[in-house]
């Protein structure tokens, strides 16, 4: 079993076709699969639904399958860092499902642990609890959530190896182990392949059974909001 | 005199303890970290995966794969630990974090809170908030005593669409600090420098007991 | 004549293929991991939270720390990693795990799955076989055609309390090897040497097809 | 806030009371936290419901506390590798529910977490669904069941530092994490206690939260089945 491919347009062939849903890793623009947005861009592949957190910015991440109207809805919990993203919404041309961030984390991790529904506390009293399952648990009112799944997940992670092993990088990790156990199909770019058995077993995030496919990526890794502090005495 | 953002900081950086383990807002909440007390040793969470956050970086320190729920570059101590954002929200809803200050729109005398969206307005989403407000052990609200225009903030019923029900403990304003019993009902337990009673009612909606 | 136990762990592993993610149930099921064809390479599984499972350990390679599902000591390999149970079962859940080979006391003609308790005698507990049998991809079962005192194991209805319903998909016994439709119903595909079709029939209560 | 206490009777200073309910991690004899359980052991407590994967063996792990019979009752996926345990139980003084062992892991892992019910197809169709909520999600049906959370939970790792963050080592790993998660009070032994800042932060199994008190034990780590294959050429 080959897992490492030679690039990312080869990662998706045969993976691909219009309508499926998707699961992008990745919180912001930290920890997001850079050349696998750009190879489902190039692709064509439309009528998307794409699960994740936010939706990019105009001319990077997911904002760049935007712009090419290749999405057709959006699971995420946070968004309109992107001007194109707006007026899509706003004219009505792209849907949107709002979840709360937990949620839509715990949804992920759910699908992809074979759990089809979980009770939660959070967004009880709010419109998202609206048409939800409401249950009480000793004393106390919950609302069903469902699991997710996904035709496809793209994630990104620091390392890989053959085996499909994966490690992360501080919080770039974010939503990319639960949506690689979530995808019928995972697909993996890194930024380093490392000779099986570099990893101490111990460490490994994504055990390899999620990871279909890999490859290494190219990684601009855009940094959104440049924070600095001074030294008091340069 | 009315409290200004950094004091409003710095009196909600007293409800923190020693051993606290604390989630940040954006806005107001995040001055907090610069007035905790040296003798309490406390561990900022962020919700995005990272528990024992440190200062802003040097830029010569900056890290695209280090940033907190702002989005913002940040650095680590060595007490951090990541996880993923399933782990970090269960952590959340679990009842783990001792503490979330946070900002809000609205907040009702119930302590009902609105934080996430204006009908009509470009809605961004909710992000973490909801989760935060429904699983954290205690939330403290920072925010302006009214709006801009001077309509009044603290509320019988909330007009904004909700981000938790019955899920705040204290809200501190500019002109003064309330103890909120969730599902109950707000005291008055502490005013501003030279701010009267008076000016706290002639612009609050909400009923409120007074505890001075 | 009948396949032996290695026979039948033989067979067991012709159902392994490249690339494969597999569970190894205690008894028979075990020795399957000595006929792995060396031209396919699978990953095994142990629920107690370990993915790639190695041999057992040389006497001076003994790891306390380091055990099967059987509670043996056992050694990792070069792709192993390590987790908690609880992400062990979200794979096993989660149908991640191509395939588990597994010991049974009975098995219905529908699938059903009986391999846990016995009415009246001491009950151990069912381990991780109800989440296997639930779980997984595919479930082979190998097992001795009858019991020891001769009675049938491949039953109308299973008679002791089920592990799970539905849930076999291939059979393999002594004498045999049968495919099972959940919920339909069972056919026999292959007889060990020198066995006949009324060798099983005579040894069988479900009704099966036969396809060889 | 000081997490190491000096020995194990001192961790569980004013935590015990007769009656409550402990979470004991571990996977037979691995892992378990041994000078946990002999400090229950002599703080006399009783009546006392154990949420653990096994019941230990006559003279180590668990069994020590049903010989002195401390334990009213078990919550457990596999037991009866001892024969007191056996003794109790047919006679009616030792009360035993078992869980199927990814429900039981699943089960603390969701107390930790908040969510106080989830759906699993494990158990449909078998005595273990008999009077649980049954739910169809995708035309599939499944089975309630709910989060457990303990008094206090007793987790064995291999090393700590002073704010309490845990790692473990191989399989010892188990049922400790997510019982570290579902304690209202979390006790850890470990193996070593290292300095601050000596965990890559990325390999951090348990992040102190979880962890209120902590000590360095001494660990038999017996072995239940010694399995052993023999060289070729000596």
């Amino acid at each position: 079993m080959q897992k490492i491919y030679p690039d990312a347009a080869a990662t998706l062939e045969g993976l691909l076709f219009d309508g499926m849903t998707i699961m992008a890793g990745g919180f912001g623009l930290c920890g997001i699969p850079e050349n696998l947005i750009l190879a489902l861009r190039d692709s064509g592949v439309k009528n998307l639904t794409v699960i994740s957190n936010n939706a990019g910015v105009d001319d990077f991440g997911l904002g760049l399958l935007l712009k090419t109207r290749q999405i057709k809805k959006m699971v995420s919990s946070y968004v309109g860092e992107n001007k194109e993203f707006e007026r899509q919404y706003l004219s009505g041309e792209l849907e949107l499902e709002f979840n709360p961030q937990g949620t839509l984390a715990e949804r992920c991790r759910a699908g992809g642990a074979g759990i089809p529904g979980f009770y939660t506390r959070t967004g009880v009293g709010t419109q998202i609890a609206e048409g939800k399952e409401h249950k009480e648990f000793n004393g106390e009112i919950y609302i069903l959530e469902t699991g997710l799944v996904a035709d496809l997940s793209i994630v990104k992670a620091w390392k890989g190896d053959e085996q499909g092993n994966l490690i992360y990088r501080k919080t770039a990790r974010n939503f990319n182990p639960m949506m690689a156990t979530a995808g019928k199909v995972t697909v993996a770019e890194v930024e380093e392949i490392v000779p099986l058995g570099s990893f101490d077993p111990d460490n490994i995030h994504t055990p390899g059974i999620f990871v279909q496919r890999l490859i290494k990526g190219e990684h601009e890794k855009r940094i959104e909001q440049r924070t600095v502090r001074q030294r008091e005495n340069a | 005199m009315p409290w200004d953002r950094n004091q409003m900081a710095e009196r909600a950086a007293k409800e923190l303890e020693d051993g606290f383990y604390v989630n940040l807002g954006i806005g107001i909440p995040t001055l907090v970290a610069n007035y905790i007390g040296e003798n309490i040793d406390v561990t900022l969470q962020s919700e995005n995966g990272m528990l024992g956050m440190g200062p802003f970086p040097y830029e010569d320190e900056i890290d695209p794969d280090l940033i907190n729920a702002g989005k913002q570059t940040i650095t680590e101590l060595r007490r951090t630990s990541y996880f993923s954002s399933a782990d970090s929200f269960g952590m959340i809803r679990g009842g783990h974090i001792d503490i979330a200050i946070l900002g809000a729109m609205e907040v009702s005398e119930k302590g009902d809170l609105a934080n996430w969206m204006i009908p009509g307005k470009l809605v961004k989403g909710m992000g973490g908030a909801m989760d935060l407000v429904a699983g954290v052990k205690r939330v403290v609200v920072v925010m302006d005593h009214a709006s801009k225009s001077g309509a009044p903030k603290l509320l019988h019923e909330c007009s904004l669409p909700l981000t938790g029900q019955q899920v705040v403990d204290m809200v501190i304003t500019n002109l003064g600090v309330f103890k909120v019993d969730r599902g109950k009902g707000m005291t008055l337990i502490e005013l501003a420098p030279d701010v009267s009673i008076e000016n706290v009612k002639s612009s609050t909606q909400a009923d409120f007991n007074i505890a001075i």
